[in-house]
C-alpha cells in the first residue's frame, strides 16, 4: 500500500505539472467556445451587473434606507426624483430594498446551491463509484428524495423550524440534491469504465485516492454547469417561499418585497413600482443563470455541442 | 360556418343566464378577507367568521345594544336578578319558531347551556361565560332560571347561540368533535336567526344564507347573503370595484384610502374592540413551586423602569407608519369602544413621546447612564441586551419593535429583534425565555374575561405577561360578583390604572378593521359601537336585518332606538358600469376562442401536409 | 457486445421467453420502487410532524381553553396524549384506512377535506396541463425542426423567459393588466375565485361563469408549465435529429411532416411524456402559489391555510397525499415510457 | 443520344458550412453508374464518400451547399421539385446506410418500416399485399417473415442489416447504394451481408453504386472502382486492374493495405500510410495527398493534379504517373 502510494506520489511530478497545464488548457479552449454563445454571452452580462449591485450596495444605497424607524419617505410614494422607484408602505425607497435585496437572493441562491451540490456530489459519487450495498443504498435514497415535493416539504419545515434565512437554505438544498446526483452518478458509472480508472486499480490505488484523482476531476465540469443551472432554481424558489411568508422578515429580499407588495394590495393601490421591479430583478437573474448553464452544458458536453 | 355554429348553440346558455339574473332578488354579498369559517358547529369554531355565520343562524338570549353593546333584549324579552344576585330570571319571547318549524321554547335554551356546563368539547369555547353556574333550568317554556354559586357581574350577557334541542340531542358526545352542522340534502341548517344557511360548508369560501320572512324580529330587506371568502386583497377589493360582491372586509388602511375615491363606494376603517401591546415579562415563574423560571432581565420585572419606557413610544407615529393610518393610539387592555368601561388616563398621567422624561424616570429608578452612554441596572451592573420578541407572520409586530428598538436605544438601552411565528412565541413566553414582545387582543364587550388574564391566577394559562398584583387581582374578584353597575365600572377603571402604572403591557394601538361597501346598491348600515366601530363583524345582527338596497332606502328607519342611528351608510350615486352577463359573454368568447385555436391547429396541421420542404 | 449473434443462432422461443421476462420484472422493479418510496415518505411524514414545536392546544386556544381540563380535554379528544409509539401505529393502521385524522382548524376529516378541495386543483392544473402540453410540444416541435430560424428563436427566448419567471407573478401582472385593466384595456377578468358566489357551478350558465373565472389562472399556469413542456421538447427533438433512421425515413421518399411527425417527433415524446407524466405529480403542490394569488379553494390554499393555523394534521394529510401522487406519477410516467418504449416493453 | 446512364454525376462540389469555415468535403466528382453496373467507391474516413451517396438522393445536411449535377436517368436530381424528388427516392434509387445498427426507427416493427416505403410509393396497396411483399422481401434477404413484427432492438446487427437491404429492394429501384454497408459487422456476418446483396443487385440487374474503405471488398464486387481522397476522384478504372495495379499512390497504398476484412481500425488508416488526411478547411493547395504522399515531390506542389486518362478506362490524378521511381521510393513501397 504504501508503497504505490509513495510511487504515485513522486513520480509523476512532472506528469502533474503536464495535467495542470492540460487543464488550464482546456479551460481556456471552454471560455473560448463559450464565448461564442451569445446567449451565455449576454447571460453573463447580466449576472456580473447583478452581482456588482450586490457587492456594491453599500455604496449605491446606505444601509439605513432599510430601517423601517428612519425611512421619512411618503406612504407608497411614485417614483420621483428622489425615489427613483417610489416608496414602500413604510417609505422606504424601493430602489434601495432593491439593491439590498439583491444580496439576499444572490446569497441565499449560491448557499443552497452549494449545499445541494455537496450533497449531490458526494453522494452521487458514492453511488456511481461503489457497487454493492453502498451504491444501491445511496442511489434508493436519492430515489427517494426525488420525488419528495419541494414546496409542501419546505411549507412543513417552516412550520416545524421556523421562518429564517437558514431554513430557507437548507429547505432548497435538501430538496434539490438528488437531480445533481443522479448527474453525477451516471457520469461516474462512465468514467469508471474508462481505461486509466481501471489502470489505477491495477496498480492498487485506494478507492477514495481513485475518486480524488480520477473521477473527480473529469465530474468536475458537469457539477460547474449543473451548478449554474441549480443556483437558477435555488433563486426562484427562494423567491416564491418568501412570496408565501416563509421567509426571514427581518431580511429584504425581492421574494418578501413581492410579499409585501401583494399584502399591502399594491394592484388596488396602482403601485406598480413596488411590485413590477423586484419581479423583473428575479426574471432576469434566473435568466442570466439559465442562460449561462446552457452555454456551459453546450461547451462541456460534446453531444450536445455536436447537435447545434 | 364553424363560427357561427358554436355562437347559434352559445345563444341559448346566454338567454338561461339573462333568466337567472332577472328574478329581483336582493342579494347581499359580502367579501371577507383573511382567515374563513373554521366551523358552522357553534361549540367547535374559533374564528371570527364562524362567529358570525352562526349569528345568522341562530338567536341569543341577550342581545347588544348598536352604541356601546350593553345588553337589550333578544331572545329574552326580560330579566331579573334576585336580591343575593345568585338567582337570573329570563323571561323567554314565545312564538319564536326554527326554521323547520318546530318551536324555540326556554327548554331549547336550557338545553344549550347544560350541554356547555355538563360537556366535553362544548366547554372550549363557551364555558368561561357559565363559570359559577350550578343549574339552568326551564321551569316552563318562557322561562330560564340560572342558579350561581356567586353573583357574576358579567350576566346577562351571552353570547352563547341557542341550539335547537330536537336535532342536538342526537348528537352525541363522541360525534360532537367532527358534527359539521352545514346544510344537507338540500335542507338548511336548523336555527331560529334572521337568516338560514342553504349553502356552505366549514372550510369552504362561499356561505349562501336565505332570509326567514318569519323571523320574529320581521323580515330582513335582503333576499339573500353570499359570504364569499378571499385570500387576497387585490382579488377581494376589485370583486368590490366591479361589483361583483357588494361589500368586503379586512381590507388594509391604504386599499380603505384608495376606495375613499371612488364615488360608489363607502369605506372606513371601523374601530376594533381590540388592542396591540408591547407585553413585558413581568416575572415568570414555575406556578407549582413559584421559583423564578426562564430568563428575563431584572430590569423589565422592575415596573417603574417598565413605565418609564411608555414615555418612550411615539406612538401617532407608529400609527402613521407602521398601521398606515389604520388605528388609533392605545392606552389601556379596555378599548374606548366599551364607553363605560373603559378609563381614560388623565392627562398628566398619560404617556407622551418624551425620551426626557423617561429618561429622568429611568434615573429615578435608578437605571443611570454609564460611562458607555449605556444604562445599568440599579446595582451598576449593565442592563445587557433586551430581547424584543415580534412575531414573523406581522410586518406590523415587527416594525413596532424595529421602532421600539430604535427608541430603546435613544435611551440607552441595547435590544434586539427576533422573530417568531405564532405558536413558536407562544412556547417562548410560556419558559419565560423573554423580556418583551408584541401581540395583541381582541376583548368581548363585557371586560371581564380580558382584566381576568392579568391576574396571578392565570399565570401559565392565559396570562402572558406573567403579571401578578395582589391589589388587582382582590379588585378583580371585587368586580365579577359585583350586583353594583357603577361600582363595577369604578372597580375595573381603578384595576386599569394599576396596569397603566405598573405597565406589563404597554398598549400601542387600537386596532381598526378596514371595510368597504357599494353604497350606490347598500345603504343603513350603522356601525357598532356608533359612531366609529365596524359594519360588519358586530354583536349582533342589525345590520343584516335592518340595511336596504339602496332603491328602497329613503329613510334609514330605526327599530331600536329613535333617531339614534345617524351614522348609517347614505346611499350614493352609482357609476357602475359592469353589466351582469358580461361574464357570461366573456365565459362564451373564451370557449369559442378555444374552439377557434383548436380549429385553427387542426386546420394547419393538414396545410403543412401540403408544404413540404425539407 | 452480443451484436455476434446470427439469425439463425437465437432460437425463436428463448428470445422471446427472455423479452417477458425483462419486461414483468421490470414492472415489478418500478412497482417495489414505488412502494418503498412510499414507505419512506410514510416515515417521514410522521416523524417530521412530531418534532412541531409548540402545543396545538394552547396555540389554538388562546385566550379560550383556560382550564388545564379544558386543556386535556382538548387534548384527548385529538389523540395528542399517547406515547410516540403508538401515535405512529395508531397512524399507519388509520392511513391504511384512509383516515388521515380530524383537521384541528374545522373539525372534519382530513381525508375529506383533501378529497373536496381536490378538484378545484385538478380542474385548474389539469386544463393548464393540457394546453401546456399541447402548445408547448407544438412551439418545441416547430422550433428544433427549423432550428436557428425566427420562429425557434422566438418561441425559444419567449419559453426561457417564462422559465425564469415565478409562475406567481406572472398571475399577479395578469391580475394587474386583463383583471384591473390599465391604460385603455379594460379589466375583463375576474381577479378571484373559482366561480361567482351566487351561480350553481353544475349549470351550463355556472360552467361559463366558471370558465370566466378560470382564463387567468389557466392562463398563469399554461405558461408556466409551457415553458417547462416546449424546452424539454425542443432539446428531445434535437437529440434525435442526428439520428441516422431519420435519414432512412427520408431517403424512403417520406414528406418532410411525415418524417417529423411518424419518426422524430415519436421517438422524442418518450422522454417528454416521462416528465410532463412527472410533472402531473407534482401537480398538487405546483399550484401552490397560483391557486394563493387567485383566491382558488383548490389543495394548495387548503395547505397555505393549514400553515397559518397550523392545522398540523392538515398539513400531514397533504403532504402525504402530495407525495403519493408523485409516487404514483413516477410510477405511471415509468409504466408510460415502457408502454411506449419497445426496447422496455418487449 | 442514346440513353443517358442510369447515374451521372458531373462536377459535384459539395461544401457544409461550419463554425470554423467553409468544409468543402466533395470537390469536383465525376461519376457514372450505367444499368445493371456495380461500382465501388473507395477511400479513408473523412474523404467525401458518405457525403457523395447522401448528395445521390439529395439527402445532404442543410448546412451543406452543393454545385454540379447529378442526373439520374437523365433528370438533374439537384434541381428536381420536391414532389418528382420525393418519387425517385427509393422507388428510383434506395440507399443502404452506413451503420444501419441506427437507421431503423427504434419504436417501430419492422414490418411497419417497410410497409411504409412501399405506401409511400405505390398507394392505395392491400394490407394482404403489403403483407405479402415484406414476407418475400425478408424471405428472400434470408430471414423468416415472422421477423416483420419484431422490433429493430430485437434483431441482432446482421438481421438488421438484411432488413436495410429488404427494405432497400423493397421498391424495386433502379439504382442501390450502399453505404459502407457491413461496417461495424462482424466478419463472418459482414461476408454473408455483401453476398445477400451482390446476389440480389445481380439478380435483378440494377444498378449499384457501393462505398467502402475496403478495396479488397468492392475488387470482389464490382465492375469498376473509384477511388477517392479528400473530395477529390484520385483514380478511376476497372475493379480487378484499380486493385492489382493502382496507378495512384493512394490507390496503391489503399491495395497494398489488404486490410483484413471487418478490421475496425483499417477503416481510419490503412496499414502503412503514414500520417492523417488533411483537413478540408485548411488545403496547402497542390496535390492533397502530396504530404502523405511516398513519391511526393516539388512538381505536385503548384497546382492540384486533373484526373488524366492513362489507358483504356482508366484515369487516376497524379504528375508523376509514368516516372521512374527513385531506389528510395521503391524500397519505401517494398517495405510498405
Amino acid at each position: 500500500m504504501t508503497t504505490t502510494n509513495e510511487s504515485t506520489g513522486t513520480v509523476p511530478v512532472s506528469a502533474r505539472r503536464l495535467t495542470r497545464q492540460r487543464r488550464v488548457a482546456a479551460w481556456k479552449r471552454g471560455w473560448a467556445q463559450f464565448r461564442t454563445h451569445r446567449s451565455g454571452m449576454v447571460g453573463l452580462g447580466i449576472l456580473v451587473f447583478f452581482v456588482l449591485v450586490a457587492l456594491l450596495a453599500p455604496i449605491l444605497a446606505s444601509s439605513q434606507g432599510l430601517d423601517v424607524t428612519t425611512a421619512n419617505g411618503p406612504v407608497l410614494g411614485a417614483p420621483s426624483g428622489h425615489y427613483l422607484l417610489g416608496t414602500d408602505e413604510n417609505g422606504r425607497s424601493v430602489l434601495t430594498l432593491l439593491i439590498w435585496g439583491s444580496r439576499i437572493s444572490l446569497f441565499v441562491g449560491l448557499l443552497a446551491t452549494l449545499i445541494s451540490m455537496v450533497i449531490g456530489t458526494l453522494l452521487g459519487l458514492v453511488s456511481g463509484y461503489f457497487g454493492g450495498w453502498i451504491g444501491r443504498i445511496t442511489f434508493r435514497l436519492t430515489e427517494w428524495f426525488l420525488v419528495i415535493p419541494f414546496l409542501p416539504l419546505a411549507i412543513v419545515l417552516a412550520s416545524v423550524l421556523g421562518r429564517s434565512l437558514f431554513n430557507i437554505v437548507l429547505v432548497i438544498g435538501v430538496t434539490s440534491w438528488p437531480g445533481t446526483a443522479l448527474l453525477i452518478r451516471s457520469q461516474t458509472l462512465s468514467i469508471k469504465e474508462r481505461a486509466y480508472v481501471e489502470r489505477a486499480e491495477a496498480i492498487g490505488a485506494g478507492r477514495w485516492h481513485q475518486i480524488g484523482k480520477h473521477v473527480l476531476p473529469n465530474v468536475m465540469p458537469m457539477v460547474f454547469a449543473n451548478t449554474t443551472l441549480t443556483v437558477a432554481i435555488a433563486i426562484l424558489s427562494e423567491t416564491t417561499l418568501s412570496f408565501l411568508g416563509l421567509g426571514d422578515p427581518t431580511r429584504t429580499s425581492w421574494g418578501s418585497m413581492l410579499d409585501s407588495a401583494f399584502e399591502i394590495g399594491s394592484i388596488t393601490t396602482g403601485s406598480w413600482w413596488y411590485i413590477v421591479p423586484p419581479g423583473v430583478c428575479v426574471v432576469l437573474v434566473v435568466l442570466a443563470f439559465t442562460l449561462i448553464g446552457q452555454a456551459l452544458e453546450e461547451v462541456l458536453n460534446p453531444r450536445l455541442r455536436a447537435r447545434s | 360556418m364553424a363560427l357561427g355554429l358554436v355562437l347559434g348553440s352559445l345563444l341559448p346558455a346566454m338567454a338561461l343566464g339573462s333568466t337567472a339574473q332577472a328574478k329581483d332578488k336582493v342579494v347581499f354579498h359580502v367579501g371577507i378577507l383573511g382567515e374563513g369559517v373554521d366551523s358552522l358547529n357553534p361549540f367547535l369554531g374559533f374564528q371570527a367568521p364562524s362567529y358570525e355565520m352562526w349569528g345568522l343562524t341562530y338567536d341569543y338570549l341577550v342581545g347588544y345594544s348598536m352604541t356601546d353593546m350593553s345588553p337589550e333584549p333578544d331572545l329574552a324579552t326580560k330579566w331579573k336578578t334576585s336580591a343575593d344576585g345568585r338567582t337570573w330570571t329570563f323571561t323567554v319571547r314565545s312564538g319564536v319558531k326554527f326554521s323547520d318549524g318546530v318551536p324555540l321554547t326556554a327548554k331549547d335554551v336550557a338545553y344549550t347551556y347544560n350541554r356547555v356546563l355538563h360537556g366535553t368539547v362544548e366547554q372550549s369555547n363557551w364555558l368561561s361565560y357559565l363559570t359559577g353556574v350550578t343549574s339552568v333550568t326551564a321551569p316552563d317554556d318562557t322561562t330560564v332560571v340560572m342558579k350561581l354559586k356567586k353573583p357574576i357581574a358579567t350576566l346577562p350577557l351571552l353570547p352563547i347561540p341557542i341550539v335547537p334541542e330536537h336535532i342536538w340531542k342526537n348528537v352525541s358526545e363522541k360525534d360532537i368533535k367532527s358534527y359539521a352542522a352545514e346544510p344537507s340534502g338540500g335542507k338548511p341548517v336548523v336555527g331560529s336567526g334572521p337568516f338560514r344557511l342553504v349553502q356552505g360548508t366549514a372550510d369552504g369560501s362561499t356561505f349562501k344564507f336565505e332570509a326567514n320572512p318569519d323571523y320574529w324580529g320581521g323580515a330582513p330587506h335582503l333576499d339573500e347573503v353570499i359570504f364569499q371568502f378571499y385570500k387576497n386583497d387585490d382579488a377581494a377589493v376589485q370583486a368590490l370595484i366591479k361589483g361583483e360582491i357588494d361589500f368586503v372586509e379586512g381590507i388594509t388602511a391604504l386599499e380603505v384610502k384608495s376606495l375613499q375615491g371612488q364615488p360608489s363606494i363607502t369605506a372606513h376603517n371601523g374601530n376594533s374592540p381590540g388592542f396591540d401591546e408591547i407585553a413585558f415579562n413581568a416575572g415568570s415563574i414555575d406556578v407549582k413551586t413559584g421559583k423564578p423560571i426562564g430568563n428575563p432581565n431584572p430590569a423589565v420585572l422592575d415596573p417603574k423602569f417598565r413605565h418609564a419606557l411608555g414615555y418612550a413610544l411615539d406612538l401617532p407615529t407608529l400609527i402613521k407608519k407602521v398601521y398606515q393610518g389604520g388605528g388609533l393610539p392605545g392606552t389601556t387592555i379596555v378599548p374606548p369602544n366599551y364607553k363605560a368601561y373603559h378609563w381614560e388616563p388623565p392627562a398628566d398621567q398619560k404617556f407622551t413621546f418624551d425620551l426626557a422624561k423617561a429618561g429622568q424616570l429611568l434615573d429615578e429608578a435608578g437605571y443611570k447612564k454609564g460611562s458607555d452612554g449605556l444604562r445599568t441596572l440599579p446595582d451598576g451592573s449593565p442592563i445587557g441586551t433586551l430581547r424584543l420578541a415580534a412575531r414573523s407572520d406581522s410586518p406590523t409586530s415587527l416594525h413596532t419593535m424595529d421602532y421600539f428598538k430604535q427608541w430603546l436605544s435613544d435611551l440607552g438601552i441595547k435590544s434586539d429583534v427576533s422573530t417568531y411565528s405564532s405558536s413558536q412565541l407562544t412556547g417562548v413566553i410560556y419558559k419565560g425565555n423573554f423580556d418583551a414582545f408584541q401581540w395583541g387582543w381582541y376583548v368581548e364587550p363585557d371586560p371581564d374575561s380580558m382584566l381576568s388574564y392579568m391576574t396571578c391566577g392565570q399565570r401559565n394559562g392565559s396570562s402572558d405577561s406573567w403579571y401578578c398584583n395582589k391589589a388587582y387581582d382582590k379588585l378583580y374578584n371585587k368586580q365579577h360578583v359585583s350586583t353594583d353597575q357603577t361600582q363595577r365600572e369604578a372597580e375595573i377603571k381603578q384595576m386599569q390604572e394599576i396596569l397603566y402604572r405598573d405597565s406589563p403591557y404597554l398598549v400601542t394601538a387600537y386596532s381598526s378593521i378596514g371595510e368597504a361597501v357599494r353604497s350606490d346598491r347598500f345603504a343603513c348600515l350603522v356601525p357598532q359601537p356608533n359612531p366609529g366601530g365596524v359594519w360588519l363583524e358586530q354583536y349582533g345582527v342589525y345590520n343584516y336585518i335592518h340595511m336596504k338596497p339602496v332603491s328602497e332606502a329613503s329613510n334609514c328607519d330605526s327599530a331600536t332606538a329613535g333617531g339614534e342611528l345617524s351614522g348609517a351608510v347614505k346611499a350614493t350615486s352609482s357609476s357602475d358600469s359592469s353589466s351582469s352577463t358580461g361574464p357570461f359573454l366573456i365565459g362564451a368568447g373564451v370557449v369559442v376562442v378555444l374552439l377557434l385555436v383548436a380549429g385553427g391547429i387542426t386546420m394547419m396541421r393538414r396545410r403543412t401536409t401540403v408544404g413540404d420542404r425539407e | 457486445m452480443s451484436l455476434v449473434a446470427d439469425p439463425g443462432l437465437v432460437s425463436e422461443s428463448e428470445d422471446v421467453q427472455t423479452r417477458t421476462r425483462g419486461y414483468a420484472s421490470y414492472l415489478g422493479l418500478k412497482v417495489l420502487g414505488a412502494i418503498g418510496s412510499l414507505m419512506f415518505m410514510l416515515v417521514v411524514n410522521f416523524f417530521l410532524f412530531r418534532v412541531l414545536p409548540g402545543d396545538p392546544a394552547r396555540t389554538l386556544g388562546r385566550g379560550r381553553l383556560t382550564t388545564d381540563a379544558q386543556k386535556a380535554a382538548f387534548n384527548k379528544a385529538y389523540g395528542l396524549n399517547q406515547p410516540l409509539p403508538e401515535q405512529f401505529w395508531t397512524f399507519l393502521k388509520n392511513t391504511a384506512h384512509g383516515d388521515l385524522g380530524i383537521s384541528i382548524q374545522y373539525r372534519v376529516p382530513v381525508s375529506h377535506l383533501i378529497w373536496e378541495r381536490l378538484w378545484p386543483t385538478v380542474l385548474l392544473v389539469g386544463t393548464s396541463t393540457i394546453l401546456a402540453t399541447v402548445i408547448g410540444v407544438y412551439l418545441g416541435i416547430r422550433g428544433a425542426w427549423k432550428r436557428g430560424g425566427r420562429f425557434d428563436k422566438i418561441s425559444t427566448s419567449l419559453s426561457l423567459t417564462l422559465y425564469s419567471m415565478p409562475e406567481w407573478w406572472l398571475g399577479l401582472m395578469l391580475i394587474a393588466g386583463l383583471g384591473v385593466g390599465f391604460w385603455f384595456v379594460p379589466g375583463i377578468f375576474p381577479t378571484g375565485g373559482l366561480h361567482s358566489p351566487d351561480v350553481n357551478p353544475s349549470s351550463l350558465h355556472g360552467i361559463l361563469d366558471t370558465t370566466w373565472h378560470l382564463v387567468l389562472p389557466v392562463t398563469t399556469l399554461t405558461l408556466a408549465y409551457l415553458a417547462d413542456y416546449s424546452l424539454i421538447m425542443r432539446s428531445s427533438l434535437l437529440d434525435e435529429l442526428g439520428e441516422d433512421y431519420l435519414l432512412t425515413a427520408r431517403a424512403k421518399g417520406l414528406r418532410d411532416v411525415q418524417v417529423r411527425n411518424r419518426h422524430a417527433v415519436r421517438n422524442a415524446m418518450l422522454p417528454t411524456t416521462t416528465i410532463i407524466a412527472l410533472n402531473i405529480g407534482f401537480v398538487v403542490s405546483g399550484a401552490i402559489t397560483v391557486e394563493t394569488v387567485f383566491s382558488i379553494p383548490g389543495l394548495g390554499l387548503l395547505s397555505i391555510d393549514a400553515l397559518q393555523a397550523p392545522d398540523f394534521w392538515v398539513l400531514q394529510g397533504f403532504f402525504l397525499v402530495a407525495s403519493a401522487g408523485v409516487i404514483l406519477a413516477n410510477l405511471v410516467a415509468n409504466l408510460i415510457y415502457g408502454w411506449l418504449d419497445p426496447r422496455v416493453r418487449t | 443520344m442514346t440513353d443517358p446512364s442510369l447515374l451521372e454525376i458531373r462536377d459535384l462540389h459539395v461544401t457544409y458550412a461550419t463554425g470554423e469555415g467553409a468544409l468543402p468535403a466533395v470537390r469536383g466528382v465525376d461519376l457514372t453508374v450505367d444499368r445493371g453496373q456495380i461500382v465501388g467507391v473507395a477511400g479513408e474516413s473523412g474523404c467525401g464518400k458518405s457525403t457523395l451517396a447522401s448528395t445521390i438522393l439529395r439527402l445532404q445536411p442543410v448546412n451543406a451547399t452543393v454545385t454540379g449535377e447529378v442526373r439520374f436517368n437523365g433528370r438533374d436530381i439537384l434541381t428536381m421539385k420536391w414532389g418528382e424528388l420525393r418519387a425517385v427516392r427509393w422507388a428510383g434509387a434506395s440507399i443502404v446506410f452506413q451503420g444501419a445498427l441506427h437507421s431503423l426507427n427504434p419504436v417501430h416493427r419492422i414490418g411497419a418500416q417497410i410497409a411504409e416505403a412501399l405506401h409511400v410509393h405505390s398507394s392505395g396497396l392491400g394490407e394482404t399485399t403489403v403483407t405479402g411483399r415484406i414476407d418475400e422481401l425478408l424471405g428472400q434477404v434470408g430471414l423468416d417473415p415472422e421477423r416483420a413484427r419484431a422490433y429493430p432492438h430485437q434483431l441482432s446487427g446482421g438481421q438488421k442489416q438484411r432488413v436495410m437491404i429488404a427494405m432497400a429492394l423493397a421498391c424495386d429501384p433502379e439504382l442501390v447504394v450502399a453505404d459502407e454497408p457491413t461496417t461495424a459487422l462482424d466478419v463472418m456476418v459482414q461476408a454473408q451481408v455483401l453476398s445477400v446483396l451482390s446476389d440480389l443487385v445481380r439478380d435483378r440487374g440494377v444498378g449499384m453504386l457501393m462505398i467502402s474503405h475496403d478495396l479488397s471488398v468492392l475488387a470482389d464486387l464490382c465492375d469498376r472502382i473509384t477511388v477517392m481522397y479528400a473530395g477529390r476522384v484520385v483514380e478511376e478504372g476497372p475493379a480487378a486492374k484499380v486493385f492489382a495495379d493502382p496507378l495512384h499512390p493512394y490507390a496503391g497504398a489503399l491495395s497494398a493495405a489488404f486490410p483484413r476484412v471487418g478490421d475496425p481500425a483499417a477503416r481510419f488508416a490503412p496499414a502503412g500510410l503514414p500520417g492523417d488526411p488533411p483537413d478540408p478547411r485548411h488545403l496547402a493547395g497542390g496535390c492533397s495527398f502530396a504530404p502523405r504522399c511516398p513519391r511526393a515531390a516539388d512538381v505536385c506542389l503548384p497546382a492540384e493534379p486533373e484526373l488524366v486518362t492513362y489507358a483504356e478506362g482508366r484515369a487516376a490524378a497524379c504528375v508523376r504517373i509514368g516516372e521512374p521511381r527513385s531506389p528510395a521510393e521503391r524500397s519505401r513501397d517494398h517495405h510498405a
